[in-house]
């Protein structure tokens, strides 16, 4: 008899963190004898809606989705649900077509936990930089939310600059963490809204040669970011639980497929990862 | 549209406007500070022919661009059938009924014959372009000037004289009431040119006036019926008549009067330099050709166009491939794999198309000089400016090319161009020679410096080869002349036994 | 020399067609022949409409691309034009409320407006194309940002999306049906029209064109104004496709647009080119991305199948020019 | 007509160095004013080595990238072979667990050998260089995908990482250094030495130079690999900013680069250009984006002033052009 078949579409594999996702949705795939197919988006939604009409084409028994572009569009999870393919939403979830079920952290509470965290590590005072990921998109609305929240808490620390990136890239955390210590050598505290964006500036806080200490928190972790909070270079970061979200996004799908019922929300919570903490993580990402 | 244009035409009685057609009054231009046109004055009657002369760089082309509307005079004014003529662009100039053949070749390469032909003013039929009338006509002007190819080809797959009877057949469909020829016949060979000047005879029976440049002075009393003389941009000379001796011309070109042409030819050495044995092409140009030139040497290669010389000339260069044959060097046998082995065996090509093959026309005269010369002006490989700027400067003086080293080829006048794609190769000395059209666009003056020049270097040992349209010039410089007829050699005639018919009866053979 | 027989004009016509884009017409065909070997489902007319519904936004922007390819131009800015006249479109819709139509009219004017610009930058400030169009690239991109601040908008009126959902007779979306005539409409012009032809002199050589009288200028600014009028358009399908509209749709489309006109034949030296070798490019690129996610190839190893692919399709069409 | 004494060629040399980024200089330092007037922190020399810190991965491959426009070509591919550089280094140096150099060193062949693919699609399957390098673009990108399955390198040596991040005598880092010593080797190449003369001649005319005997398939090849070579010393530069290294290296670095170097002042027709101008046109990219952020504009409007501030230094020299 032929293997199941399932399709994952990925928003963007150059991003570490829907990497993850996909390694682990394969693995899992390989340990249960399923067949996955994968399509890359690079991040543009329009190639996601053509690569998922072919994954339907195919004839996949059920779809994961990990939404590309700046929010999720709703046309592929109709489309799916057209030729009555069950759909599991990770990261992002249409407002307007929900899929199945949706998995996904819960970035509000996460950033939330950070700024906690990094009030309590600065004693409450600090002046803080911010990089921002791509304006508009969904990460980045419900990270500034949930870190705001926690700010609103802590008026000692003040928010002396914020700039945007592009696209997450390390670089951009550099150049821009760079020219704004030009321009504020007293920042103390700098928030990457990623792990890239953090260790970019952790390297443009490092050749600063600054007379102070400089917090550095990012959010996600990554591969790197872990590694980087092992070495103290990053004070904190979240850790996403990405091997899990893979492995109950394959699981969702194959109950969906076979007519099994799954919770419409299944929000995860994100680690706050810090030296003390981290060492079990790098050893085996949860 | 272009029909109405024809009836238009038809309808004007010729005899009415014998008058001054087109005049000028004081026109001058200068590039960039530095004048090239003076107070030039002249007119035109319709129905004539008025030759336009003048050494390379005089300023012929300039003027003709002036009335063709490429470029605005500094100074002066047109009067076009008795109007005010002010020409702000050339489709202006077309729609008024002038019409230009630029020296330059201004072909479209990816285009087709017939679409060359009627650029800019296609014949439309129900709002679509009328392929076939476009065709047709182009088809049937070709064949009037002796070119019988399908319309529909590409112009890139043409060699340089079919692309000029194509720019000759563009000109000539647009029924233009002043049509100015620079320089159509620099490319053409004898038959051709006589095609031409059989349509000019017919069009100027119909009233069509013609400025007519060229550097060919034979031709002048044969088709022009007045001539003018432009010197160093300023008109010196005006003959009411076309009957005027060479050498009066040659003195309003130059100021000076150049006693002989053609200078004498030392008798060759015996020592062979090239020799060529059985060479095809792979392309099939030509087939078996085989034979040898000397030390001391000057070879000429003649044929009607499409002959296959600038092929053979190519491929002993290296520049195409051969299929089979041998080629010796001084007795040792070649393996010419391109132009750089040929080269660094001693042999150089100044090839037929000056600007597709010659010049880099965006770069300066001195790198175009030091072209090929880099390798012996930095022997390891390490330029020094000043020598370079020596170098070229001192070529320019030599073949008194009119131009200072830093400025861009393109600014420099055809014949100019031509003059430093020969210079390039002086300094290097080779052992044989092949220039392939060596006097296309070129001065009569500038001519016999480089007749005479070609004859210093094989007086001085070195093999020549030239490859020419102009009989005469075949004639006249070579010791021995190899004739080609469709790819293949029909012989090899002597100095002695040489002459324009025994030529033309083998070439046509 | 003459031996030539000339051809009737209607079949010379479609021979010539054909022959343009033969080299990569063979590409085309050995790769359906190939992926209908791999994979069961490739060769269906499901997947045929689904490869035409997935080419529609590409296939616009190239046509517009071809005329600036023609006219030895390029233009960098059709991704950018396209996210200004979604957003355009998104922004009129949601914080002023005009009626969608109206939307959509304003959209096509901003496309064709960022054209002009371009053709403006080229014809009189004189700016060399890759310039003028990546100078537009950055702008039109900032404003498509800075019209929501880089939000996306969702929400559009349900016969908008329908547009290009709704298969007509079970075969034709309207945006599909749309492409095909604008197709059709360009060949006509690019082959029959005084125009068109006039735009392969200028590519051939502008200074050539301008001296037989052709109005270079005019039709240079034509072709970047119907460049960014066909990506407003070409924008106008990937919203009702996608059933939104977000600053960053067309993100790096100027590539995938170039190589689609590239691969069918055009020169970017200009004065080459045409719309049926265009189709053929774009409908390689497209069945390349549609076989190779039919049968399954892991996204990196499709990177490297495609950068293949591509340069076996154009190495067959420059031999092939090479014998003849 | 002689009136132009004739200079010194020391003096000679330098004025005509500096005559041919003119326009794009003037620009530089235009923009170096209206930065120092909006932002107390500009000028200073800290921020100037931050400037340079920042270009140095485009400068090194705009060098490149200078070379293969001279002679007419154009690479796309620079991105994807930094990226494909970093990640053979990081691979080699996690997986197989090679001595630093000797992965450095490979990393540095892999960028040779991308670029020497690069030069014989050219040369031998006579592809034109926008198609070929567009491939290798692809490829080169799945490959480094390929190495690590996406995933990225961390842990390099610290000596490596102190090779960009440690200024040494308080100024310039190894890297930068590295930048300036090949900038400076490459403006001698192209002035001094035949070899890079003969690029020139190249780009005004294949044919014209291979008639005159040059080399051109050797040099057309040589300035290939060069420009893979210069995108993996990029990539070592990029990875030992990190300190890390990911397949997503240099995505889209490509139109920077020839940005930068058409900015500069060379003609995608080939036949002009010069590393003087592309490190102004470098500079010019570097000092924009560092002076917006220093001010502290938003991203979405950095893109709307980056592209008239590019529009508008071309313009200034276009038009000096025409009036010389
Ligand atoms: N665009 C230009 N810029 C600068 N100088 C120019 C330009 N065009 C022509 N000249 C100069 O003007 C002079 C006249 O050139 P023109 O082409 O009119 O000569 P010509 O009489 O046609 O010569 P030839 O017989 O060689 O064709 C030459 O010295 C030439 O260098
Ligand atoms: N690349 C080519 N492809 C096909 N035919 C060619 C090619 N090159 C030359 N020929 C043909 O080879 C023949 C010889 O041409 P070639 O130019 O050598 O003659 P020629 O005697 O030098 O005449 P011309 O005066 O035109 O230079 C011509 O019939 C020409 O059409
Ligand atoms: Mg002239
Ligand atoms: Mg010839």
């Amino acid at each position: 008899a032929h293997a199941q078949q399932v399709g994952l579409a990925v928003a963007n594999l150059q991003a570490n963190f829907f990497n993850q996702i996909k390694q682990s949705v394969e693995a899992e795939a390989t340990a249960k004898g399923v067949t996955v197919t994968t399509a890359d988006a690079h991040g543009d939604s329009a190639t996601q809606v053509n690569q998922i009409q072919d994954l339907i084409t195919k004839g996949v028994k059920a779809l994961i989705y990990i939404p590309a572009g700046a929010t999720a569009a709703g046309v592929p999870v109709r489309d799916a649900h057209a030729s009555h393919i069950p759909v599991v939403a990770v990261d992002r979830n249409a407002p307007d077509a929900p899929a199945d079920t949706f998995i996904a952290t819960d970035s509000v509470a996460a950033a939330r936990t950070l700024g906690n965290y990094v009030c309590k590590i600065t004693g409450g005072k600090g002046k803080v930089a911010i990089i921002q990921g791509q304006l508009g998109t969904t990460p980045e609305q419900d990270r500034n939310k949930g870190f705001n929240e926690a700010l609103a808490h802590c008026p000692g620390l003040q928010v002396v600059a914020k700039q945007a990136s592009k696209e997450w890239h390390q670089d951009e955390g550099f150049s821009i963490a760079q020219d704004m210590l030009q321009r504020h050598p007293d920042i103390t505290v700098f928030f990457g809204r990623a792990d890239a964006l953090a260790l970019g500036a952790a390297q443009a806080v490092k050749i600063a040669n600054l007379d102070h200490k400089v917090v550095i928190v990012g959010f996600d972790g990554d591969t790197a970011g872990l590694l980087a909070v092992q070495n103290g270079t990053l004070a904190a970061t979240m850790t996403q639980k990405t091997q899990y979200m893979g492995r109950l996004a394959l699981d969702s799908a194959l109950r969906l497929a076979a007519g099994q019922k799954v919770a419409k929300i299944q929000l995860q919570p994100a680690d706050l990862t810090t030296q003390a903490n981290v060492g079990p993580f790098i050893a085996q990402h949860p | 549209m272009t029909l109405a244009r024809e009836n238009l035409r038809d309808a004007t009685p010729v005899a009415a406007d014998r008058a001054a057609r087109f005049a000028a009054e004081g026109l001058g231009k200068a590039f960039s500070g530095v004048p090239v046109l003076a107070d030039v004055s002249f007119t035109l009657r319709a129905g004539e022919v008025l030759a336009l002369l003048g050494e390379n760089g005089a300023g012929k082309s300039t003027l003709s661009a002036l009335i063709a509307g490429l470029l605005r005079p500094d100074g002066g004014t047109m009067r076009w059938e008795g109007r005010p003529y002010a020409p702000a662009s050339p489709g202006e100039a077309m729609a008024a009924g002038i019409g230009l053949i630029h020296q330059e070749m201004r072909l479209l390469p990816d285009l087709s014959i017939a679409e060359n032909v009627f650029a800019g003013r296609l014949p439309m039929r129900g709002g679509r372009v009328d392929r076939a009338l476009m065709n047709q006509r182009a088809r049937a002007q070709l064949q009037r000037l002796g070119l019988d190819v399908a319309p529909t080809q590409l112009v890139r797959r043409l060699r340089v004289a079919a692309q000029q009877q194509v720019e000759i057949a563009k000109a000539l469909t647009q029924n233009a009431r002043l049509l100015i020829l620079d320089e159509p016949t620099a490319a053409l060979g004898g038959a051709e040119s006589e095609r031409l000047f059989a349509q000019i005879e017919q069009l100027r029976g119909e009233g069509v006036s013609f400025l007519y440049i060229s550097h060919r002075l034979e031709e002048i009393a044969r088709i022009a019926d007045r001539v003018i003389v432009l010197r160093d941009g300023a008109l010196v000379a005006r003959h009411d008549t076309a009957r005027v001796p060479v050498s009066t011309l040659l003195r309003d070109m130059v100021g000076r009067s150049i006693e002989r042409i053609f200078p004498p030819l030392a008798p060759p050495a015996a020592r062979e330099v090239l020799r060529v044995e059985a060479l095809c092409a792979a392309r099939g140009a030509f087939r078996d050709i085989g034979f040898a030139v000397h030390a001391g040497e000057v070879l000429g290669i003649a044929g009607i166009v499409g002959a296959g010389r600038s092929e053979l000339v190519r491929a002993i260069y290296g520049a195409d491939r051969i299929a089979s044959g041998r080629l010796l060097l001084e007795g040792k046998p070649q393996h010419i794999a391109g132009p750089r082995d040929a080269i660094r065996a001693g042999i150089v090509l100044v090839p037929e198309d000056r600007k597709g093959q010659g010049v880099l026309l965006d770069q300066s005269l001195a790198r175009n000089l030091t072209l090929g010369n880099l390798d012996r002006l930095a022997p390891d490989g390490w330029l020094r400016p000043a020598r370079l700027r020596r170098f070229a400067a001192a070529l320019i003086a030599r073949l008194g090319v009119k131009g200072r080293p830093e400025q861009a080829a393109r600014a420099l006048s055809g014949g100019n161009q031509q003059k430093m794609v020969i210079a390039r190769w002086l300094a290097r000395a080779p052992k044989l020679f092949i220039l392939d059209e060596p006097t296309r666009g070129i001065d009569v003056g500038a001519r016999a410096a480089i007749y005479h020049l070609i004859a210093d270097l094989a007086g001085a040992g070195m093999a020549v080869i030239i490859v020419s349209s102009e009989l005469e010039e075949v004639l006249g410089l070579s010791h021995r002349i190899l004739v080609l007829s469709r790819g293949r050699q029909m012989g090899i005639l002597d100095r002695a036994e040489a002459d324009s018919v025994a030529v033309m009866r083998l070439a046509t053979g | 020399m003459s031996a030539t027989a000339p051809a009737g004009p209607a079949q010379g016509f479609l021979r010539r067609r054909i022959a343009g884009a033969q080299g990569p017409l063979v590409g085309l065909i050995v790769l359906c022949v190939a992926f209908s070997l791999a994979s069961p489902v490739f060769l269906s007319l499901r997947n045929a409409l689904n490869v035409i519904d997935q080419i529609t936004v590409l296939g616009i922007l190239a046509i517009g691309m071809t005329g600036v390819i023609v006219i030895g131009g390029i233009d960098l800015s059709v991704g950018a034009i396209l996210a200004l006249a979604t957003m355009t479109m998104g922004w009129m819709s949601r914080d002023f409320a005009l009626p969608f139509p109206l939307c959509i009219a304003l959209a096509l004017l901003a496309g064709a407006a960022a054209g002009l610009v371009n053709g403006l930058l080229v014809t009189r400030a004189r700016l060399p194309a890759f310039i003028a169009t990546l100078t537009m690239m950055s702008v039109a991109r900032g404003l498509a940002n800075l019209t929501t601040d880089g939000e996306q908008v969702v929400g559009f009126p349900d016969w908008f999306t329908r547009l290009s959902t709704v298969r007509h007779f079970g075969v034709l979306s309207i945006t599909v049906t749309l492409f095909i005539a604008l197709a059709l409409a360009a060949t006509v012009f690019l082959n029959f029209r005084a125009g068109g032809r006039s735009l392969y002199a200028i590519g051939g050589s502008a200074e050539v064109a301008r001296l037989a009288g052709i109005a270079v200028r005019r039709l240079t600014l034509l072709v970047y104004v119907m460049s960014g009028l066909l990506a407003a358009v070409a924008g106008i399908a990937l919203a009702a496709r996608l059933d939104s509209a977000q600053p960053s749709d067309g993100l790096g489309y100027e590539l995938d647009t170039i190589a689609a006109v590239v691969i069918g034949g055009a020169s970017l030296a200009g004065g080459v080119g045409g719309i049926g070798g265009t189709v053929v490019g774009v409908l390689i690129i497209g069945v390349l991305h549609n076989g190779l996610n039919l049968v399954g190839v892991s996204p990196f190893v499709q990177q490297v199948v495609i950068g293949l692919v591509i340069a076996a399709a154009v190495t067959a069409d420059t031999l092939r020019r090479q014998e003849g």
